[in-house]
């Protein structure tokens, strides 16, 4: 009941943060929503009891990623509205239209794939370790080193691409 | 930070650390500083104009109002210009106490300048510290004419009073205490890492341009042109006096600093010459009772705690006040580098600059 | 009724579709980056209540690789729209259509 | 009921409280000791030795008038010093003032919960911090905050990362995030962190003093030169929360550096027999004894030292203390390999 409870009230705040980043006039105020949804997202993880990714969650989109956005729409001190300019090719409608098929085959294939025999718990390998962060450090570090890896080496290349574009003489 | 476009700050006239009322507009590319642009006027009284409507012993008092926070300069100043003008012989011993009160008073002002530039760098014990030795100046000032801050102390032609009995030997007590709170200051600053960073390097000027810019005083010394007034052109009893005058060699901030500090040391060591050596004898010279200067201008100049701070004064010989009436304000002159020191440094440097070129708005504007 | 996991990825639909409608409806360049960030949660949700249902943690390890991969995202995505608006002082995406600057 | 509710909220109640007075009165003895260093008295007028001076500082402030610049941005001008006070408060919920005591007749552990990321939980709350001081330079519509609160942002994720990376390893010293678990691996091995890892302990607090926007770090407020900073044209309670938030933030670095690197609620010397009378001492005592020598330690540098320009505290920041952090931490990893 409680844990009902706690998703239906995070949910429907997350929902609704996320209408109004992408229904907001003003930047800052949309930066804004988005922290606040992802503090929810966080709190989603929580009541899934994945801690450790709740707390990346926060460290990195809300603590680093949003920090980004801010900085990036304080900077782009936007003298005229962005949306005034418009090109008259531009179908709004239809991309309200193709949303809504989105969502409509995404939600048909989740009741769908569900309504089928439940699915059975697959437990990964035998791990040494308990605890949610150990589990989530041991399989990084064994079955999937490689691709953390390969994260890292994005993670390197995407700082300097930065640095690159955003420096304006190197 | 602002990589687009360039961004107008108005810093002061109301700003913590524009010491009184400048206004610096600079424009800034992210926090460097592209233009500085120095606005003055805001503190502006007309002394000049004003001199030229009193008579001669009256303006004694409106040259108090100049740079404040050195009074007692501005008065020997001016005294001596007119002195000057009517060749009045002053009595050794107005001379020397002229020079006593000169150097405690550049103590006084270089202990509000170590406290405010260190203020302004972040270091606020200091201010505090440099303002308890300055209270003692401050009351030696008042035990001699009565006040603390404008303190219309001399008279043309020499002294209004005699020195209080006993004052002499206050003064060697303040001289001792002194001594030690220098280096308390320079502990906390001179070799201070941090301090270093702040100010080496910072707004950094030549010797030649220097001169070329018209500073003068320790601001013109830190770049190593060893010009002082006081040993260049003695006037009251310098030229009996045992002192050096430093300079710097970068011209940077960090010298300027320090030849300030080291100008603590010597002004204390004239002190103790002069206050050892005080001569017997009157106070006041041959004035006459109705103080009018022949026809004829003059110009003299003396080093005040900020630079050379000169007097041209034009009388025609008629009336009881001067015809022209111009001051040389060290600070004036001063600030006309902030712009050439300050380009391509960032804002916080901007605020030891101003600091570091020692500015009294009082003076500045007149 | 219990929650199921079947709660969670409707859920997660449901925010997919706004990231979509908002990269698809707004013209403003930095809330359709925004909305792709939206988009990556949605899928991040979804890996995480899999990763329950199925008792193990490999969902969330790969939830972890998308936010490095959203970081990644970022950094660039607004070094890109930094660079654009030095150029052209504009960040609608629809003037937005030249390769050369 | 009790076990799960009552005594929860409780020491809610209690830690909240104590934290805002703790934070008022560090206000007076901030002023006390900056006073005693530059040999003037301080506050001397409201209440013996000043005593009472908090009390009258906020009531102060909550008379004042509030003003909202023009064309401000009024929500977020007035969300900013929220969002700046509520994450330093947050924190304190996994911060153990001490182990499990017996108190009348039931036990009772002496912090509100302890979370298996209980560090990784600090870490993510402060980093939201930061928001508050950005809008708040942004929603003011000034250029003075605006320039201070650029400032702030840079300053704070830079000093971030290496903060983050010596936590990194004083992880791995004690293998667990979870705070309790972290003293009691001091006790288990013997030793304060602070021995092990002095460089990882140096860096800490650097870092600590610049996140928390102290002196010689205090850039985005520095009076000297951005006029107040990012609180320029804030007045009355809103200017009093973001000063309650610098000083809780204080407060929360003295303690999570007393947890992590100065065996929290530990006594000296926790293994040494003869020093065991110390224990009579209770055991929360030890701790406030550790943070209020961090928070001393911070006034005394206040008093001290000068204030870094933005460019040298960035250039500390990423050209020495996260370059060390990395030394640190894989010298840290090499002798834990080779011990095991």
């Amino acid at each position: 009941m409680a844990q009902a409870i706690a998703f239906y009230f995070i949910a429907a705040c997350i929902l609704g943060f996320a209408v109004l980043v992408v229904s907001t006039k003003d930047t800052v105020h949309s930066v804004l929503f988005l922290v606040l949804d992802f503090l929810f997202v966080a709190a989603l993880y929580v009541l899934l009891g994945a801690e450790f990714l709740a707390a990346i969650q926060i460290l990195v989109y809300a603590g680093g990623i949003v920090v980004l956005y801010l900085f990036v729409v304080m900077l782009v001190n936007l003298k005229r509205p962005p949306e005034a300019h418009s090109d008259p090719h531009r179908r709004t409608m239809l991309g309200f239209l193709l949303a809504g098929a989105v969502l409509v085959e995404v939600g048909a294939i989740a009741i769908y794939g569900f309504s089928q025999p439940a699915m059975v718990p697959v437990p990964g390998a035998a791990m040494p370790v308990t605890g949610n962060t150990a589990q989530i450090g041991w399989l990084l570090y064994t079955s999937y080193l490689i691709p953390f890896e390969i994260a890292s080496m994005l993670l390197l290349v995407a700082m300097i691409g930065a640095i690159v574009l955003a420096k304006r003489e190197l | 930070m602002f990589d687009t476009n360039e961004l107008v700050l108005n810093m002061g006239p109301q700003h913590p650390s524009t010491h009184g009322v400048l206004r610096v507009i600079l424009r800034l590319d992210g926090e460097k500083v592209v233009d500085a642009d120095v606005v003055i006027g805001y503190l502006h009284r007309g002394i000049e104009k004003l001199s030229e409507n009193r008579n001669w012993t009256q303006i004694i008092l409106l040259t108090d109002r100049m740079d404040y926070v050195a009074a007692a300069t501005n008065n020997v100043g001016y005294c001596e210009t007119v002195e000057k003008l009517m060749s009045i012989e002053v009595p050794r011993r107005a001379k020397y106490v002229r020079t006593i009160l000169c150097e405690l008073q550049r103590i006084a002002s270089h202990c509000l300048w170590v406290g405010t530039h260190a203020m302004d760098i972040g270091a606020m014990t200091v201010f505090l510290y440099a303002f308890r030795e300055r209270e003692l100046i401050l009351d030696l000032f008042e035990e001699f004419c009565g006040a603390r801050l404008t303190y219309n102390s001399m008279r043309i032609g020499g002294l209004p009073l005699d020195i209080p009995p006993g004052w002499d030997k206050k003064v060697l007590e303040f001289c001792a205490i002194m001594d030690a709170k220098i280096d308390e200051y320079e502990e906390l600053l001179t070799h201070n890492r941090i301090w270093l960073e702040r100010t080496k390097g910072i707004g950094v000027i030549s010797g030649p341009a220097a001169v070329a810019l018209g500073l003068s005083g320790p601001p013109l010394r830190g770049s190593g042109v060893p010009r002082d007034v006081r040993k260049d052109e003695p006037y009251a009893a310098y030229d009996e006096m045992q002192f050096d005058v430093p300079v710097g060699t970068a011209g940077d901030t960090y010298d300027r600093y320090l030849v300030r500090m080291e100008e603590f040391r010597q002004s204390l060591r004239i002190v103790r010459q002069a206050t050892e050596g005080l001569p017997e004898g009157p106070i006041v010279g041959k004035v006459p009772r109705l103080i009018k200067p022949p026809a004829g201008e003059t110009y003299h100049a003396i080093e005040s705690p900020k630079g050379e701070l000169g007097y041209f004064i034009v009388s025609d010989g008629k009336s009881t006040n001067p015809y022209r009436f111009r001051v040389r304000p060290p600070s004036f002159c001063n600030l006309q580098g902030l712009r050439t020191l300050c380009k391509g440094h960032l804002v916080a440097d901007v605020v030891a600059l101003i600091g570091s070129l020692d500015v009294v708005l009082g003076e500045v504007d007149r | 009724m219990p929650i199921t996991t079947t709660h969670y990825i409707l859920l997660s639909a449901a925010l997919f579709t706004i990231g979509v409608v908002g990269v698809m409806v707004r013209r403003n360049i930095i809330i359709i980056f925004m909305s792709i960030e939206l988009i990556l949660n949605a899928v991040n949700i979804n890996l995480i209540a899999f990763s329950q249902q199925l008792q193990n943690g490999i969902g969330q390890v790969f939830a972890i690789f998308v936010i490095a991969v959203a970081a990644a995202e970022a950094a660039v995505g607004l070094g890109i729209i930094l660079a654009f608006y030095r150029n052209k002082e504009t960040v609608n995406i629809d003037e937005m259509n030249v390769m050369r600057s | 009921m009790i076990d799960t509710l009552v005594i929860p909220l409780l020491k809610i109640v209690i830690v909240l409280n104590a934290t805002l007075v703790a934070v008022t009165y560090m206000v007076l003895l901030e002023r006390k000791v900056i006073a005693w260093a530059q040999s003037r008295l301080g506050p001397m007028r409201v209440g013996p030795y000043g005593i009472l001076q908090p009390v009258a500082d906020a009531i102060k402030l909550m008379i004042k008038e509030d003003i909202t610049p023009v064309r401000a941005d009024k929500w977020v001008f007035t969300a900013a010093p929220i969002i700046s006070m509520v994450p330093a408060l947050i924190v304190y919920a996994v911060i153990p003032f001490g182990p499990e005591v017996r108190l009348f007749g039931r036990q009772v552990t002496l912090y509100i919960t302890d979370i298996n990321v209980g560090l990784l939980f600090i870490v993510s709350v402060a980093s939201v911090g930061v928001y508050g001081i950005i809008l708040a330079g942004y929603a003011s519509n000034s250029k003075y905050p605006l320039l201070a609160s650029l400032r702030a942002s840079a300053q704070l994720i830079s000093y971030e990362v290496a903060v983050t990376l010596t936590l990194v390893s004083v992880i791995m010293m004690a293998g667990s995030l979870s705070m309790v678990s972290i003293v009691r691996a001091q006790e288990s091995q013997r030793m304060w962190y602070a021995f092990a890892q002095p460089l990882a302990f140096a860096i800490f607090f650097i870092g600590g003093l610049a996140e928390t926007n102290r002196a010689p770090f205090d850039m985005p407020e520095a009076e000297q030169e951005l006029t107040g900073g990012f609180h320029t044209e804030y007045s009355g309670m809103r200017f009093a929360l973001f000063f309650l938030a610098e000083y809780a933030n204080m407060i929360v670095v003295s303690s999570v550096a007393t947890t992590l690197f100065l065996g929290g609620w530990l006594r000296p010397f926790p293994n040494v027999a003869f020093l065991s009378f110390l224990d009579f001492v209770p055991s929360w005592t030890w701790f406030l004894l550790k943070s209020f020598f961090f928070l001393y330690v911070f006034i005394w540098i206040r008093a001290t030292l000068p204030r870094y320009r933005y460019d040298q505290l960035m250039r500390l920041g990423w050209k020495v203390l996260i370059p060390l952090a990395i030394a640190n931490l894989v010298v840290t990893g090499i002798v834990k390999v080779m011990l095991l």
